[in-house]
């Protein structure tokens, strides 16, 4: 008797992508900005990734367990990524139980209940992080100093919470501006913040990385950033008294972590490249307006996920360009 | 009486009269007229929506109940006769009764009659594999057992039977609304007649090869040699395409045929004497 | 039973009663409880007034100001205790809240200092701005405390704008809307303080 | 700059690895069959019964319509049996076996292998004698080669692509070709060109073929109407709708054919037929097939007659390898797994590829993670995560209107999902039923 | 008993809110503290049965075409009867339910028992169905508002359960009365199969 | 009063939907499809405009001059019962393809909680006339932004793998509060 053969519909041969190694990469990404993360913040840093991390995979094992009765695919590394990306974008001194709850709200409402890796509309770290600010405002918006930046305090103000506070009193620009750390220090992560978002370099090489093992493509990050630029840009030309500048707005807060990392989470993006900038630029307008005249100091993470919302109409209307043209 | 009263009454019933005379009107001039028995019916209906009625749902069924003035053409699979009843109760018309019906797969080509000739590694549905094999034993008319059918039962009435290789019916829960008919690519799938104590006589084979190919594919396979046409009183087995074939409208259940089956490929089910037992769950063997 | 039919007359017929009759125990309802709503209506004012306000037996020569044309006014009600005025109930207000309208009774002693204030009416975040209520009522913490004291001898505005109340923990704007609308009460006050000489011929 | 086409493509890698081995004529098997229907459109008519003497190139089924093509003995001897034969689906298909016999060809084929050069045979003519040798395309389709050349009334085709782009991995059939018979392919070019009344002639090769490239561009020399195109090596390179719009930047549009922007695209080993059948008289009864693999002892380019079972190959290769898993007929990326070895070489077979056990099972699937990269590589702008998802929920309406029938089957999809996603063959059960459902609405 | 029946099938089995998904306005918007929830369950029970109870009564003499029409003024009479009551006896509940309490007279239960149960029957069952629908609509509200209470507030009528400081405040906001909401219907279905 | 906050106020950061809880059902009913959900935002639009004029005219002009402030509630829903069923037949007659894309969804808008709750809105919020069209109109938006979005939305998740227990209702829920939470991105926008 002859071999038993297989057989199977063609195409014989995969490409040696695989999910695992998407995720890998990114995590493999992050690392720069997680090590000055520590190296700035200290222990505090490691401590919260790690519960986050932990906490994230946990629940996804549990709930895939024992609620979905599915096989627990914690192994894809997509969890992982979302507990860092959790820890990334709250303070360093965060108390346990708030980034235990955050998790649980990652992964178990904005992914799980929607099936799973692939299926959730929303970015999970960042339901997870909009939920923890509703919720624990206090928390959430009491930064621990940097230790780099030279403050000596517990506490201090991230520049966009600075700006704000500032707008809000009615003073003008020209008069705190001396209280907002240079461009330099911005870059290299001299500044209070979350405790991923601080070094904009870092998060830029550990983007180049990705782009270079096309993890993601250049139009999500290069949409948002330019967005964000050329409106915040437009601003400060009418009035640089009361609007910021775009170096500012591309260097603090959320914004270089948000388009690189966040916005950039292929589930909850849009499929095609112009989907894709539309999509960014619709992040970097709202995140822009959000900063300059909403409550919250930052709004970055607010647009991502609104654009989220957005992304299946995107997809909807928004087709490749089919070769020989439609109809 | 306070003014305010007074003024409550006058504005209230200026409100309410003026409403009055606009809907009359609106009713004059648009009068769309449904059927209030079309809700009726709809109401005596099961409301599965499955389709098993030849229409888009249950409310269509009703709309076309309503239009009919014979119900022959008409049946509910999944009320049955009684449904039927009430509906005709309702309209005035005359239920026509159906027998009740079972669907069954028409394959005994479990992992142990069958060997295996090649492994099929695509997508698992039988659509995908029919579309591109015949199948990963000799017989191509056989099940493929990737389970289209069950997933296409609304009912829960097909069981894959972990790996034995052909689904098995549930006779209790099947409504014999004919998805499965549809969902399968063998065309494997009868709807037969139900019979008391879910009793059958049926040839579970669709080989139309010739007895020595159909035998070497499947122990159990109808090789069309005809001996249970000729044994037959009520000319229920008929043989075409070296196929037998048992019309459940005109078996009897006399089960002469079964004992004379040269392969076994005639099967008894639910008689209590020699009630066969449902094959033990076993892994069926790909590799040699 | 059979049905009306849909005829024009039964319709307008129907109708008419069916509002008649609804119209007519409304009315009645209505004035049952009206009474009872302007009593409930006044009840909380004079709760509230009761509230902020030290002992007192009467209310009266209430009085409206407009503060600026137009926009609302402040009420004010001069409280007496045998004959002396004791204090005066002022309601005011801002518009600055997070969530912009905020009502205040605030409560001005005989001596000029804060006795108590109530927020009436607010649509600030429950849990953050909401907590105004008692936060600047806690005596027990007096860096955030506005009771005893008045815009003349604290600087009324939170310690983030260089003032001397500590705000809301996390809610900053609604903090300091509050410290606004109690500024406008102690300025109205002090713009319309009633001697207490003149009070007693009232 | 290296021309190619956009949007889309894969590379996958390419382990020629037969290249360099020269065509060996494989030894006539002792018995062939034949199927009837080798082609696209209707099966040939038997035209001999059990019994009967044939020689080699006699016709023995004939064309059974419009769409539809001769079928001649590869083989002299005596015709066993007009039977069912194994098919590689498993799907049984009527063909004729016959007990070989020595080797007696026809007449008037002419054997030797002296190049002919000119010819002075109007277009008809030069038509009904690739109509009477059986010629389809080569190339994979089997599209009866005489029906191309008639264009539809009202079209008018100007320009003419030799597709020399053997853009799937491991196959070398088309490129040892264009190196043993540059000329033979040039003479072929310039007859189909005479057939259509073309000026205009590319022969398209993509850049991994230097040798060929460089060959083939001296041997056209003289011809200054016919260029030789290099192209980026990139999947599917060698799909006529990519490969026009590589050369030409012409787009086929949607549901069009080629004609449609008057090109007309066949294989190199379609224009060595022509070549053959026109000066030579020979109908097309063999071809080349690569056998290969990466455990296959000796990889080989073999000159096949057609009919010849495949485990004849796969002996003459050095047998099949202990760590067989899978045997494929074509390349890895549209090529047809076949179950058993005992089918037949037919005109489109121009390879069997075995590849090793661990290689032949598919990863597990698991859920889309909606990366897009499908999207990026589909070379027909398709969205092929949203037309497997749509099929497989049997929303026929959705995957109908997202353009399913545009696909052209290359598989770049299914090759480089992260999550090992089946998209194609879920996509080929959507064209399947959105196919039978227009069908049903035209009648 | 039937009307034990039609009085029992609102809690759980025919539960306007988690199974009927009808009247969902109040539900998510006055459910951020238990005493709401109860208060506006309560409210539109009353106004239910009340108008269940007319409609049985007066159901056959009001024309079909007129029927829609007469119905909301049954309904609205009763709504503003509430309306009344409420700001006179309890004006601080009536301040929280703010515009919800006249909007009873468009949550879809109260016209749909109106229409589906009380004008085809007697005035006593119609009378058991509306208090039933009713005070299986409390159940719900009050269940939810508990809920949202106790994991935003810490507290549960107002009396507290543990610190305000671990209290998670999005329960109490626009998007935890969604998610609450979303997840006790999925437990409810579960549990009406087992 | 600014219409620019009106504006702004109503389409994102007080939306009728998300944060002030009007007109669930149909956000819930006929978010299933984008078409069906567009068509249902256009036909609100519709009614919702026409609704607060009528109302708002009622209670200048008949109700607050007879001091009947408490007969809101009824002769507002009197009146939008039969503004409804007016609009269906002007919309039958006058554009009849109009009412194909609209008028299947005029009878599910009577018992539409936003209809009527903007309309006690504006006369609660002491709106002038022409403040309360642009008012109705933006809650309209508001309306129709949250309904095609979720719209969107749900047609991806009939694509998805979404647990059995959370399928429908439950999961659209959620998405809704998820919304509901970046919607909140939008406070002190105004
Ligand atoms: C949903 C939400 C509700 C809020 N409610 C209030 C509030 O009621 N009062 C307030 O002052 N700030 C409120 N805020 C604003 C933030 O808490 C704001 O950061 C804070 O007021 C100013 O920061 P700080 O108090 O920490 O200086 C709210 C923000 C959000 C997103
Ligand atoms: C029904 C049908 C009709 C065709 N008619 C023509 C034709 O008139 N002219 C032509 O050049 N090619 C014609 N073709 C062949 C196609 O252009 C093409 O060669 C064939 O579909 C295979 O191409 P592929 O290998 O890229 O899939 C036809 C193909 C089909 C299926
Ligand atoms: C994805 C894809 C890849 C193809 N690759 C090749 C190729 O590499 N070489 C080739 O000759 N034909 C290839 N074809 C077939 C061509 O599209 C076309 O049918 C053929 O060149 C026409 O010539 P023929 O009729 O002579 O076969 C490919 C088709 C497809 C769909
Ligand atoms: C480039 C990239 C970016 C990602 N960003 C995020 C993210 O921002 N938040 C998150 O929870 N997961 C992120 N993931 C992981 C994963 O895609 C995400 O958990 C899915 O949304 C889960 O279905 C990212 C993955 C990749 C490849
Ligand atoms: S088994 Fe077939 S016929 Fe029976 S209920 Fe299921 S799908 Fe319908
Ligand atoms: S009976 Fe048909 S549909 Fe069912 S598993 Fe067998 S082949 Fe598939
Ligand atoms: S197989 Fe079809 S869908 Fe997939 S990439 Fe190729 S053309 Fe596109
Ligand atoms: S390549 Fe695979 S995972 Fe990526 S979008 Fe396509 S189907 Fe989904
Ligand atoms: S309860 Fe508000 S629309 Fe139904």
């Amino acid at each position: 008797m002859s071999k038993i053969l297989t057989v199977s519909p063609s195409p014989h041969v995969h490409s040696d992508e695989s999910v695992n190694k998407i995720m890998y990469r990114v995590v493999l990404a992050m690392m720069p900005a997680l090590a000055w993360s520590v190296f700035v913040f200290g222990f505090d840093a490691l401590r919260v990734t790690l519960t986050a991390v932990a906490a994230c995979i946990v629940f996804e094992y549990l709930i895939q367990k024992f609620l979905m009765k599915v096989t627990p695919s914690v192994t894809d590394g997509s969890a992982i990524i979302t507990g860092i990306l959790l820890a990334f974008n709250v303070p360093a001194n965060i108390p346990w139980w708030i980034i235990i709850i955050g998790a649980l709200v990652s992964i178990g409402i904005a992914k799980l209940s929607f099936g799973g890796l692939g299926n959730n509309i929303f970015n999970p770290a960042l339901v997870g992080r909009v939920f923890l600010l509703i919720s624990f405002p206090v928390h959430m918006t009491s930064w621990p100093v940097n230790i780099q930046s030279g403050v000596d305090a517990v506490t201090s103000a991230t520049p966009l919470g600075l700006i704000k506070e500032s707008i809000k009193n009615g003073q003008v620009l020209s008069d705190v501006l001396g209280d907002v750390p240079g461009t330099m220090d911005m870059l290299l992560g001299n500044i209070g913040g979350s405790l991923g978002e601080v070094s904009a370099l870092l998060l830029i090489v550990g983007g180049i990385y990705m782009l270079f093992r096309k993890v993601i493509t250049w139009h999500i990050p290069v949409a948002v950033l330019g967005s964000m630029a050329i409106f915040s840009g437009i601003l400060w030309l009418v009035n640089p008294e009361i609007f910021m500048n775009p170096v500012f707005h591309l260097l603090t807060g959320g914004a270089m972590l948000g388009a690189i990392f966040m916005a950039t989470d292929m589930v909850t993006s849009p499929m095609t490249p112009k989907g894709q900038i539309i999509y960014g630029v619709g992040i970097g307008i709202i995140t822009i307006s959000i900063r300059t005249w909403g409550a919250y100091p930052e709004g970055i993470s607010f647009a991502i996920l609104l654009m989220n919302a957005v992304t299946p109409l995107i997809n909807t209307y928004i087709k490749p360009k089919r070769f020989g043209g439609t109809k | 009486m306070s003014v305010t009263i007074l003024y409550t009454v006058i504005t209230l019933c200026v409100i309410g009269i003026a409403a009055a005379v606009i809907l009359y009107f609106v009713a004059q001039k648009f009068k769309v007229y449904e059927d209030p028995r079309i809700d009726e019916v709809e109401e005596a209906l099961p409301g599965a929506n499955c389709g098993g009625c030849g229409f888009a749902g249950c409310r269509a069924f009703a709309e076309a109940c309503v239009k009919q003035t014979n119900l022959s053409d008409l049946n509910c699979p999944v009320g049955g006769n009684d449904t039927m009843g009430n509906v005709a109760g309702i309209l005035g018309l005359e239920a026509v009764k159906t027998d009740p019906r079972v669907a069954y797969i028409r394959c005994n080509g479990t992992c142990d009659n069958r060997p295996k000739t090649n492994t099929y590694d695509g997508a698992a549905t039988c659509a995908i594999a029919s579309s591109l094999y015949s199948g990963d034993t000799d017989c191509q008319f056989g099940c493929l057992g990737y389970g289209d059918c069950v997933d296409a039962c609304d009912f829960d009435a097909i069981d894959l039977r972990a790996n034995l290789g052909v689904p098995l019916i549930l006779d209790d829960k099947c409504v014999a609304c004919g998805a499965c008919v549809d969902a399968c690519p063998k065309n494997l799938i009868e709807l037969r007649k139900k019979f008391p104590k879910d009793r059958k006589i049926v040839v579970a084979c669709r080989n139309e090869d010739k007895g020595g190919v159909a035998r070497k594919a499947c122990n159990v396979a109808c090789i069309g040699c005809g001996k249970c046409e000729k044994e037959c009183k009520f000319d229920a087995i008929t043989i075409e395409n070296n196929l037998a074939f048992i019309d459940s409208d005109k078996c009897k259940l006399c089960r002469k045929c079964v004992s004379v089956c040269p392969t076994n490929s005639i099967v008894e089910l639910n008689f209590p004497p020699r009630k066969i037992k449902t094959e033990e769950k076993e892994e069926c063997q790909t590799e040699n | 039973m059979a049905k009306l039919e849909s005829t024009f007359k039964n319709m307008v017929v129907v109708l008419f009663l069916v509002t008649l009759i609804a119209g007519g125990s409304l009315g009645y309802v209505n004035d049952l409880t009206k009474d009872a709503i302007e009593a409930a209506k006044l009840e909380a004012k004079m709760k509230a007034i009761k509230k902020v306000l030290p002992e007192y037996d009467e209310i009266k020569g209430e009085f409206k100001v407009a503060t600026t044309p137009g926009d609302d006014s402040l009420e004010f009600y001069p409280a007496y205790k045998n004959g002396n005025l004791v204090g005066m109930a002022i309601k005011t207000y801002t518009k600055k809240g997070f969530s912009g309208y905020i009502s205040v009774m605030a409560g001005i002693d005989a001596e000029g200092n804060f006795s108590g204030y109530e927020v009436l009416e607010h649509a600030e975040t429950p849990g953050l701005g909401s907590k105004m209520g008692i936060w600047f009522n806690n005596q027990e913490k007096p860096k955030q405390c506005v009771i005893g004291k008045n815009p003349g001898n604290t600087k009324f505005q939170v310690s983030k704008d260089g003032g001397e109340i500590d705000a809301i923990t996390a809610s900053t704007i609604s903090s300091r809307a509050f410290l606004d609308a109690m500024v406008r009460a102690y300025e109205g006050y002090k713009e319309n303080k009633i001697e207490p000489a003149t009070a007693q011929v009232n | 700059m290296l021309k190619t086409f956009k949007p889309g493509g894969v590379h996958p890698p390419e382990n020629k690895i037969s290249a360099g081995k020269s065509i060996e004529v494989l030894a006539i098997p002792k018995t062939v069959s034949i199927p009837v229907s080798q082609h696209i459109g209707a099966p040939a008519v038997a035209l001999v019964n059990r019994g009967d003497e044939v020689k080699v190139g006699q016709v023995i089924a004939k064309s059974g319509g419009f769409v539809s093509a001769n079928i001649h003995s590869s083989v002299s001897g005596k015709v066993k049996k007009i039977d069912i034969i194994p098919d590689s689906s498993g799907y049984p298909k009527s063909g004729i076996v016959i007990d070989v016999e020595g080797d007696e060809w026809l007449e008037k084929i002419d054997r030797s292998e002296e190049l002919v050069k000119d010819f002075d045979l109007d277009s008809k003519e030069i038509v009904d004698k690739i109509m009477e040798a059986g010629i389809v395309g080569l190339g994979g389709a089997t599209f009866p080669t005489h029906v191309k050349l008639v264009p539809p009334k009202g079209m008018k085709a100007e320009i003419l692509i030799i597709n020399g782009v053997e853009c799937e991995p491991y196959l070398t059939s088309d490129h040892r070709l264009m190196l043993e018979k540059a000329n033979e392919i040039v003479v072929g070019t310039r007859l189909l060109m005479k057939a259509m009344g073309i000026e205009k002639g590319y022969i398209g090769i993509e850049n991994n073929k230097p040798d060929a490239i460089s060959l083939l561009t001296e041997k056209t020399k003289e011809y200054p109407n016919i260029k030789v195109v290099s192209l980026k090596v990139k999947y599917p390179q060698g799909g006529e709708k990519q490969l026009i719009k590589a050369i030409t930047g012409r787009e086929v549009p949607s549901g069009g054919l080629p004609i449609a922007v008057g090109t007309v695209v066949s294989n190199v080993g379609t224009a060595f037929a022509v070549y053959e059948a026109v000066q030579k008289n020979k109908p097309l009864f063999e071809r080349i097939v690569t056998v290969t693999g990466k455990s296959v002892e000796k990889p080989s380019n073999f000159k096949v007659r057609i009919g010849t079972a495949v485990s004849e190959l796969i002996e003459a290769a050095g047998g099949t390898p202990e760590d067989t898993g899978k045997i494929i007929s074509g390349g890895p990326m549209m090529g047809k797994a076949i179950a058993k070895t005992d089918v037949s070489v037919t005109k489109g077979t121009s390879g069997i590829l075995i590849i090793k056990d661990e290689e032949s099972k598919r990863r597990e699937t698991i859920a889309c993670i909606r990366c897009s990269k499908c999207v990026s590589v589909c070379p027909m702008g398709l969205e092929p995560y949203l037309l497997m998802t749509v099929s497989q929920k049997q929303m026929w309406d959705a995957v109908e209107a997202n353009k399913v029938m545009d696909c052209i089957e290359c598989g770049s999809c299914s090759y480089t999902c992260p999550s090992n996603r089946p998209l194609l063959d879920y996509i080929r059960l959507g064209k399947g039923k959105v196919g039978q459902i227009m069908r049903a609405r035209k009648n | 008993m039937n009307n034990l029946k039609n009085f029992t099938k609102g809690f759980i089995k025919e539960n306007p809110v988690f199974i009927l998904l009808l009247g969902m306005c109040p539900t998510l918007g006055v459910t951020s503290s238990a005493i709401n929830g109860l208060g506006m369950g309560l409210a539109t029970t009353f106004v239910l049965t009340m108008s269940n109870l007319v409609v049985s009564l007066v159901k056959s003499k009001i024309p079909d075409k007129v029927r829609i029409p007469a119905f909301i003024v049954i309904i609205a009479t009763f709504v503003t009867i509430v309306q009344l009551v409420m700001q006179a006896y309890v004006p601080a509940l009536y301040k929280s339910l703010g515009l919800f309490i006249p909007l009873i007279v468009v949550n879809c239960i109260v016209l749909g028992r109106a229409e589906a149960f009380a004008s085809k029957n007697t005035v006593f069952s119609s009378m058991i169905d509306g208090l039933g629908m009713g005070l299986g609509f409390s159940f719900a509200l009050t269940l939810l508002g508990s809920i949202r209470e106790i994991l935003g507030s810490g507290k549960i009528f107002d009396i507290p359960i543990y610190s305000e400081d671990y209290v998670t405040l999005l329960f109490v906001l626009p998007p935890g009365a969604f998610i609450v909401l979303g997840y006790l219907i999925s437990v409810i279905k579960k549990i009406n199969k087992a | 009063m600014n219409y620019f906050i009106i504006i702004l106020s109503a389409i994102l950061v007080n939306n009728i939907v998300l944060m002030q809880f009007l007109g669930i059902c149909p956000f819930l009913g006929v978010s299933k499809k984008i078409s069906t959900a567009a068509g249902m935002a256009g036909a609100v639009a519709f009614v919702m405009t026409l609704a607060t004029i009528v109302t708002y005219l009622i209670q200048e002009f008949i109700l607050n001059p007879l001091n009947l402030a408490y007969l809101q509630t009824i002769t507002f829903i009197l009146i939008i019962a039969a503004l409804v069923q007016l609009v269906e037949i002007i919309l039958k007659k006058v554009s009849p393809a109009l009412y194909q894309a609209l008028g299947i969804f005029l009878p599910l808008i009577t018992t539409n909680c936003a209809i009527l709750g903007v309309a006690l809105l504006t006369i609660q919020k002491e709106f002038n006339l022409m403040e309360g069209v642009v008012f109705a109109i933006s809650n309209a938006i508001g309306f129709g932004l949250a309904l095609v979005l979720f719209a969107g939305i749900r047609e991806q998740l009939d694509l998805m793998d979404v647990p059995k227990g959370l399928k429908g209702t439950p999961i659209a829920l959620i998405t809704a509060g998820i919304l509901a939470m970046a919607f909140m991105g939008f406070s002190g926008l105004v």
